[in-house]
């Protein structure tokens, strides 16, 4: 037990905590800026996905790490203006067309890897990111800039979204579409930006597992991870600063369930636990997270409400 | 003489490393010109059924597959087609007249490998990372924990399931807790451990596949496994119409060369003799059937 | 004569059958104040929405200053220099005042926001139209008509930065909750604009204030236009006659002695009788909401009926008598997605009169709704099309109808029950109560509109700042004695919630 | 810019050509997949309908698909009429299954236990989505949230009961439960095949939400709840009632489509026995338009497509993945067909 408080304090639990979050935070940012907008995106674990194979694919044929970044961003992004096509243009459902997204992110993107190696005993690998290790700070030194630009991103969009004519916009689109129509914005042109903006930050949080946290990429491999930033959307009320705050905390109780789990006594406080029970922690976790800060959260009251022109 | 129709039908992926071992195989009687062969991979669960009957069908004399989950209602299609041949991935007893059954028994690699991990660990520390505690994981867990207890008889063991097979950051964030906790060697189950390990500068022992020349200086060994001799077997039996429900398992044994312990390679020089030495005479007594290593499906406890 | 700042020339829109615009030809000169009448439905809001570019008409065209503006755009009105103040509100709750005026104020892609410079021109705006706002509110948590002056500001701070100036605004009802003295602070303001060159649209079911303020009046009735008038030519009757297309009676009151005490508030003053109409004035935001909830069973607060403490449950209530008339009928009072026949029985289709083990009595649903239209004339859809293609008017009279039907409430509570509504529709749900009350009803009226309180009460008690005072006779109170207690000056006023 | 507008009636023309403009779009989707891996096109049509709907064997297989998507198409029709988004039927799903096992495999008379076995489940379902609903009715927590993350903690539960106290002792080590006794196990609907009567079970599942929601004063409240909650709490619907019902319902026709799928498919539990059935009948019952006689349509519409598609990828020999391309295609294509069923598209 002690051996394990030991471990929190030191550097390489919080290594791995940050290196956790990373896609959490980007693909949390995502669904933020989607969901500012008004528009629910259940896309998001297939575009991760999706994000996560364009990305490697780029590199592997040999493009730089940042071009396959770029790549796996304008994949999401163009998942993304699907999206919006559905939701936005034609005020389909939302769950749906996210679920349906996710569907086809993943399916064409399995479909379009097998295309592409039919036979290969184990995944090909690519050079991933390298940590930082030059950067005089703890912790960050060992994480890969896909971290960086994930924290840099924080306040960047907390700003956007705060401090900027686009950014009231984009909130006030979430909020009450008829009062940008009024205003002359275009409902669609904002909500559609935000969803590309979003999903194309869920394309990179994909890339994040297949060109720094991994060098391959796997079926699946995404694993839930997207549904997740879902949740952390809502825990963190739809501020950057929150979802940051949201991703670290459910990596804090990944990271430390890997920990728990192996403890060589039989699991915490002496309790042979099944396995299984530790790796729940982050999720029911979350659910408690999110219960606490229920009372507060203010939801984007137009949120998936679709907007149809001149309807009532 | 016509080429023998082989259907395949795998619950997952092909890159998967159990069941790139019998495409492996499959491939391989291709490339000799005895056989045909098609695949399915990724089957649900809900529709392994069906795709078994389609292959039947369509005139597949030799259906392998994986019925691990769905046994009851792969014998029950193997009842309907008596005249296909069904090989299948099973910890269940052959089914006559047609329903044979494999698995992967590479215990004895395994613990060879164990005995490779304890003389090369220092601190005495190992880490297994783990998808899913099932016996065709456990028993090469277990097999590797009593290798290497018997060269450190106080080696200590941390085991981390993760849920998946197919996550290896994950993998990887397991296998870096344990690094950090001091494991010095890792018995890489799942992709990404031997990364970790490859990062950390530790060291990794393999499983199933040799993959010693992506991680030259972080794999030392590993327990292979070979599916061509049961498949061959197989083959065989099909096409000299003898093929009834047997058990393929002993073919998965290091006698008949369906496993081994992969060469040294890299780690040739770094691995003490004396741990080699104790490593060969292992293997010889193993091959000539005196010693026996012992199969425990039981999930690996932590120690 | 000039050109007109605006020409509209034929405007037809058509809703599926329905026809909202008829072929409406308009015009307007600049400085000029052209007052919309219609009944409910008749067509205004859709004729505005489309020269405002939310609707895209079928036919006709839109001239701003000689130049034809590009149909369907927003943008272009507002570049135009057309402003509007929509009569629902278009603010999110969410979201601060000065956010909501701010928004599309500012070129998009500027880096960041000049707020302060921003804030400083709302409250100068703000105490230069005597429309006073807090910019920090956040919009949610402000009173209905505090919404409408934020609209206004919007509206006005919008039109201010267009690129030629404000040409044309219009206000779609914009007094509908504002007090006597915001409206006549806000009729200040418009006349400065307007001697300024800048030409209004002005919506309104007051037809004082319509011809207080308006040169020429235009009606709607049918979504045709029946009348184009200069101001000077008409008189209220006159007015009245045009948009409903017959004489509108006004009200009238039947003498009946008060009853005994039927319901009482605990915690406050409040009193009701049986026959007696007691209204509560009060400016928007004061208290009203609290207490018009307990009396409509949504708690918290108990309250006595006949001597009986009963359960705060809706359904409780209205078994007791209570018949329920909510401020917002949009979002409160029906559910804009059922159809008209089941919003009719949507307090009530638990019983058994609409429902037998379990299972809607379909058929005795129906004819009930039935009744109602027929009873309470609401038009525009049959039984079975969505409640939200009603005019707010038609509404208000469905709920009405659902409340008022069966004759035999102990106790109508009536929560701003004609805002919004046209003349016609004023007389008819005065009427209503007015019988209701003769018929030995208590009745609760809550409202911000004066002249309905001292057309309808018996007694008047003020709330203010969540108290409430003693209701003294209608006779006893002076509009000065009334604008003091709605400021907070008055004695023995007791908490209502 | 593009603006809908409601249509007043639907022309019965485009009725017809709206679906078979889905189709055809699918269908051209599919043949540039196809195209890509090198495979006939021109056979892959035919082998796509056929391998769906073209023979007996092809629809004894779609039926079956159909049969757990039916109840799960249900369980989210239901709760998003009420404005109860539950993305949480996977998960109950599972949790019925587990829970019908538990029972089925008692000692005890059959009678006795293959209701008891039913109720469990629709009971373990339930109670699984009232945590949610009652969340969000008292605390305002967001259910959409709750009920995907508990989709991930019930399978972890089911893993860990299928590795522990309900593991089968038969079943040499593979995390999987006990088999349900053969008297237990739903009957074939038809001979050598696998539809069975939970075909019945769902269809008459589906008759009743439809009988529930139409005619029932239960189902006015569901439906006014679903279309206004303030102005229903305001009428005195009881909202948070009708909104804790309707998540017994959802849960309970989730854990049903687990327990049918156990006593009429799988005889015992794996943690991969559902392909994302709780999942895919969120997109049935948007495609059914929530109407619950429409989920049984749009069932057999996913089913088939994915049997054929699946069928056709091994015939034709492109990777079995095509198959999700096509549903998802199909899916989507067959969304916006409706739309403009109902919608008309102008400038
Ligand atoms: N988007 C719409 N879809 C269908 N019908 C509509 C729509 N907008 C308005 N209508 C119908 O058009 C008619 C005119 O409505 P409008 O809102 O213009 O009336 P109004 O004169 O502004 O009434 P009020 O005084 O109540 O505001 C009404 O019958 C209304 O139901
Ligand atoms: N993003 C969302 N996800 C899931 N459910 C939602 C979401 N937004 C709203 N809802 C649900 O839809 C219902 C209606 O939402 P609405 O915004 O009208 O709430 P409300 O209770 O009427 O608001 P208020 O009481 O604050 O005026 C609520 O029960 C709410 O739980
Ligand atoms: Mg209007
Ligand atoms: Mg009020």
């Amino acid at each position: 037990m002690t051996e394990t408080f030991e471990l929190l304090l030191a550097a390489p639990f919080w290594v791995s905590v940050l290196r956790i979050a990373t896609p959490l935070i980007l693909g949390t940012l995502g669904v933020l800026l989607c969901e500012r907008a008004g528009v629910l995106n259940l896309g998001i674990e297939g575009i991760m996905v999706a994000g996560a194979f364009v990305g490697w694919l780029v590199v592997w044929q040999g493009a730089g790490l940042w071009t396959g970044v770029a790549a796996a961003a304008l994949t999401g992004a163009l998942f993304g203006l699907l999206h919006a096509g559905l939701t936005v243009g034609l005020a389909l459902s939302q769950h749906v067309a996210g679920l349906g997204i996710t569907l086809l992110a993943t399916s064409l993107a399995s479909y379009a890897y097998r295309v592409s190696f039919p036979k290969v005993d184990s995944p090909p690998t690519v050079e991933p990111f390298a940590p930082m290790s030059s950067l005089p700070i703890p912790v960050l030194d060992a994480q890969t800039p896909l971290t960086l630009l994930a924290l840099a991103l924080v306040p960047l969009l907390a700003w956007g979204l705060n401090r900027t004519p686009l950014g009231l916009a984009l909130r006030m689109v979430g909020e009450n579409p008829a009062a940008v129509e009024s205003q002359g914005l275009s409902v669609a042109g904002l909500r559609t930006g935000a969803i590309a903006a979003g999903s194309a930050l869920m394309g990179v949080a994909g890339a994040f597992l297949t060109l720094s946290a991994f060098n391959a990429f796997y079926f699946n491999m995404v694993n839930g991870r997207g549904w997740v930033c879902v949740a952390l959307v809502v825990f963190a009320s739809w501020r950057p600063g929150m979802a940051l705050l949201g991703a670290l905390l459910f990596a804090f109780f990944d990271a430390l369930q890997l920990r728990l789990q192996q403890a060589g006594d039989g699991g915490v406080f002496g309790l042979d636990l099944p396995y299984q029970v530790y790796l729940m922690l982050p999720y029911a976790m979350a659910i408690v997270a999110l219960v606490l800060v229920a009372r507060r959260a203010r939801y984007p009251q137009a949120l998936m409400k679709p907007y149809r022109k001149g309807e009532r | 003489q016509a080429k023998l129709k082989v259907a395949a039908i795998y619950t997952v992926p092909v890159e998967q490393q159990w069941v790139s071992r019998i495409d492996k195989a499959l491939k391989a009687a291709v490339a000799r010109g005895e056989i045909e062969y098609v695949f399915s991979e990724n089957v649900a669960n809900a529709d392994y059924e069906r795709v078994m009957r389609q292959y039947a069908e369509q005139g597949n004399t030799l259906i392998v597959g994986e019925s691990f989950a769905v046994e009851a209602a792969a014998r029950k299609v193997a009842k309907d087609y008596p005249k296909v041949a069904f090989l299948m991935g099973s910890s269940g007893k052959p089914q006559a007249p047609n329903f044979s059954v494999f698995d992967n028994y590479i215990q004895e690699p395994a613990y060879l490998t164990g005995l490779i991990a304890g003389g090369m660990s220092k601190s005495g520390k190992i880490g297994m990372v783990g998808g899913y505690p099932i016996p065709e994981v456990n028993r090469l867990m277990n097999a590797f924990m009593a290798g290497v207890k018997e060269m450190n008889p106080k080696a200590e063991f941390m085991v981390t399931f993760i849920n998946s097979w197919f996550d290896p950051p994950k993998a990887k964030e397991a296998a870096f807790a344990m690094i950090d906790k001091g494991a010095d060697v890792m018995y890489a189950e799942r992709f990404g451990v031997s990364d970790a390990a490859k990062e950390r500068k530790v060291l990794a022992i393999g499983n199933v596949i040799d993959t010693q020349a992506q991680y030259p200086d972080t794999v030392v060994a590993s327990a292979l496994w070979h599916m061509e001799p049961t498949i061959d077997a197989a083959i065989k039996a099909v096409k000299g119409g003898k093929f009834k429900a047997e058990d393929y398992g002993p073919y998965s044994m290091m006698k008949p060369g369906g496993s081994t312990l992969s060469p040294l390679g890299t780690f040739d020089a770094k691995v003490p003799q004396a741990v080699k030495d104790k490593v060969a005479a292992r293997q010889k007594e193993i091959l000539a059937g005196s010693f026996k290593v012992k199969v425990d499906d039981n999930p690996p406890k932590a120690k | 004569m000039t050109t007109p700042v605006l020409r509209l020339q034929g405007i037809t829109k058509r809703f599926g059958a329905l026809t909202a615009n008829d072929d409406i030809s308009l015009q307007l000169a600049s400085g000029e104040v052209l007052a919309l009448l219609g009944e409910n439905g008749a067509g205004k809001s859709t004729l505005m929405s489309i020269l405002f570019g939310h609707y895209l008409a079928d036919a006709g065209a839109i001239e701003v200053d000689g130049r034809v503006l590009p149909p369907g755009q927003p943008r272009a009105a507002l570049a135009a220099g057309i402003g509007m103040v929509h009569q629902h509100f278009t603010l999110a709750d969410n979201l601060g005042v000065l956010d909501n005026v701010l928004l599309g104020r500012e070129a998009l892609w500027q880096p960041f926001s000049r707020r302060a410079a921003a804030r400083a021109r709302l409250l100068a705006l703000a105490q230069r139209f005597g429309l006073v706002v807090d910019p920090e509110a956040r919009v949610g948590d402000l009173s209905v008509g505090e919404r409408q002056r934020v609209e206004i500001l919007k509206a006005l701070t919008a039109a201010e930065t267009a690129g030629g100036g404000a040409r044309v605004l219009i206000l779609d009802e914009p007094t509908a909750v504002l007090t006597p003295q915001e409206t006549a602070s806000l009729f200040a303001s418009l006349r400065q604009m307007v001697a300024s060159g800048v030409a209004l649209i002005f919506i309104s079911h007051k037809l004082d204030e319509v011809l207080q303020i308006a040169h020429r009046v235009a009606v709607l009735r049918g979504g045709r236009l029946v009348a184009d008038l200069p101001a000077a030519d008409v008189d209220k009757p006159m007015l009245a006659e045009a948009m409903v297309g017959r004489t509108v009676a006004p009200a009238v009151r039947r003498e009946h002695a008060r009853g005994e005490a039927v319901c009482s508030v605990p915690g406050t003053p409040l009193v009701l009788h049986a026959g007696e109409i007691v209204a509560i004035a009060g400016v928007a935001g004061n208290g009203q909401a609290a207490l018009a909830e307990r009396l409509c069973g949504l708690g918290p607060g108990t309250v006595l009926l006949r001597g009986r403490t009963l359960p705060a449950r809706p359904r409780e209530f209205v078994a007791a008598g209570v018949a329920r008339i909510p401020e917002d009928r949009h979002a409160v009072g029906l559910v804009g997605d059922l159809a008209l026949w089941e919003n009719a029985v949507l307090e009530r289709y638990a019983t058994p009169r609409f429902a037998r083990a379990g299972v809607i009595r379909r058929g005795a649903a129906r004819a009930h709704a039935q009744a109602i239209v027929e009873r309470f004339d609401v038009r525009g859809g049959g039984l079975d099309r969505p409640v939200r293609a009603l005019s707010g008017g038609n509404m208000q009279k469905l709920i009405l109808g659902r409340a008022l039907i069966d004759g035999d409430a102990t106790l109508i509570v009536a929560d701003q029950p004609t805002w919004g509504l046209d003349v016609g529709a004023v007389a008819d749900v005065h009427q209503r109560l007015l019988d209701a009350a003769a018929g030995g009803a208590a009745v609760l009226l809550i409202s911000e509109d004066l002249d309905e309180i001292f057309a309808l009460a018996d007694r008047i008690a003020v709330i203010h700042a969540g108290l409430l005072t003693e209701a003294r006779e209608a006779a006893q109170w002076t509009l000065a004695d009334i604008g003091l207690a709605m400021a907070g000056h008055a004695g023995n006023a007791e908490a209502v919630a | 810019m593009m603006r809908l507008e409601r249509r007043d009636q639907t022309p019965a023309a485009l009725l017809l050509a709206a679906p078979a403009g889905a189709l055809l779009f699918t269908l051209a989707v599919t043949s540039l997949l196809v195209a890509w891996a090198g495979a006939p096109v021109g056979r892959a049509y035919a082998l796509l309908l056929e391998g769906g709907f073209g023979s007996r064997f092809a629809w004894t297989e779609t039926l079956t698909r159909a049969t757990p998507l039916i109840l799960t198409g249900l369980a989210a029709a239901v709760a998003f009429r009420a404005r109860l988004f539950n993305i949480g039927a996977e998960g109950q799903l599972y949790a019925g299954a587990l829970a019908a096992v538990a029972v089925g495999t008692l000692d005890g008379p059959p009678a006795l236990l293959f209701p008891a076995m039913l109720a469990v489940a629709m009971v373990a379902g339930a109670l699984l989505l009232l945590g949610p609903a009652w969340a969000k009715s008292r605390l305002g927590v967001d259910e959409v949230v709750t009920t995907l993350l508990l989709n991930f903690i019930v399978l972890l539960f089911v893993s860990a009961m299928l590795d522990g106290p309900m593991k089968d002792p038969t079943a040499m080590g593979w995390p999987q439960s006990a088999a349900l006794p053969d008297e237990l196990q739903l009957s074939k609907l038809l001979e050598r095949s696998r539809v069975h009567t939970g075909l019945v079970v769902a269809g008459v599942a589906a008759v009743a939400c439809w009988a529930l929601l139409r005619f029932t004063t239960a189902g006015f409240a569901v439906r006014a709840v679903g279309a206004n909650p303030r102005a229903a709490a305001f009428a005195g619907v009881p909202v948070r009632a009708t909104t804790l019902g309707v998540a017994l319902l959802s849960g309970a026709l989730a854990g049903l489509a687990g327990a049918v799928e156990v006593a009429g498919r799988t005889a015992y539990v794996t943690l991969d026995m559902s392909p994302g059935y709780g999942y895919s009948g969120i997109v049935i019952a948007m495609l059914a338009m929530l109407h619950p006689l429409g989920v049984v349509a749009a069932s057999v519409f996913v089913a088939g497509m994915l049997v054929g598609a699946d069928s056709m990828s091994r015939a034709v020999g492109v990777p079995t993945y095509i198959a999700d391309v096509i549903v998802a295609v199909a899916l989507i294509a067959m969304l916006v067909a409706t739309m403009l069923t109902q919608y008309r598209v102008r400038r």
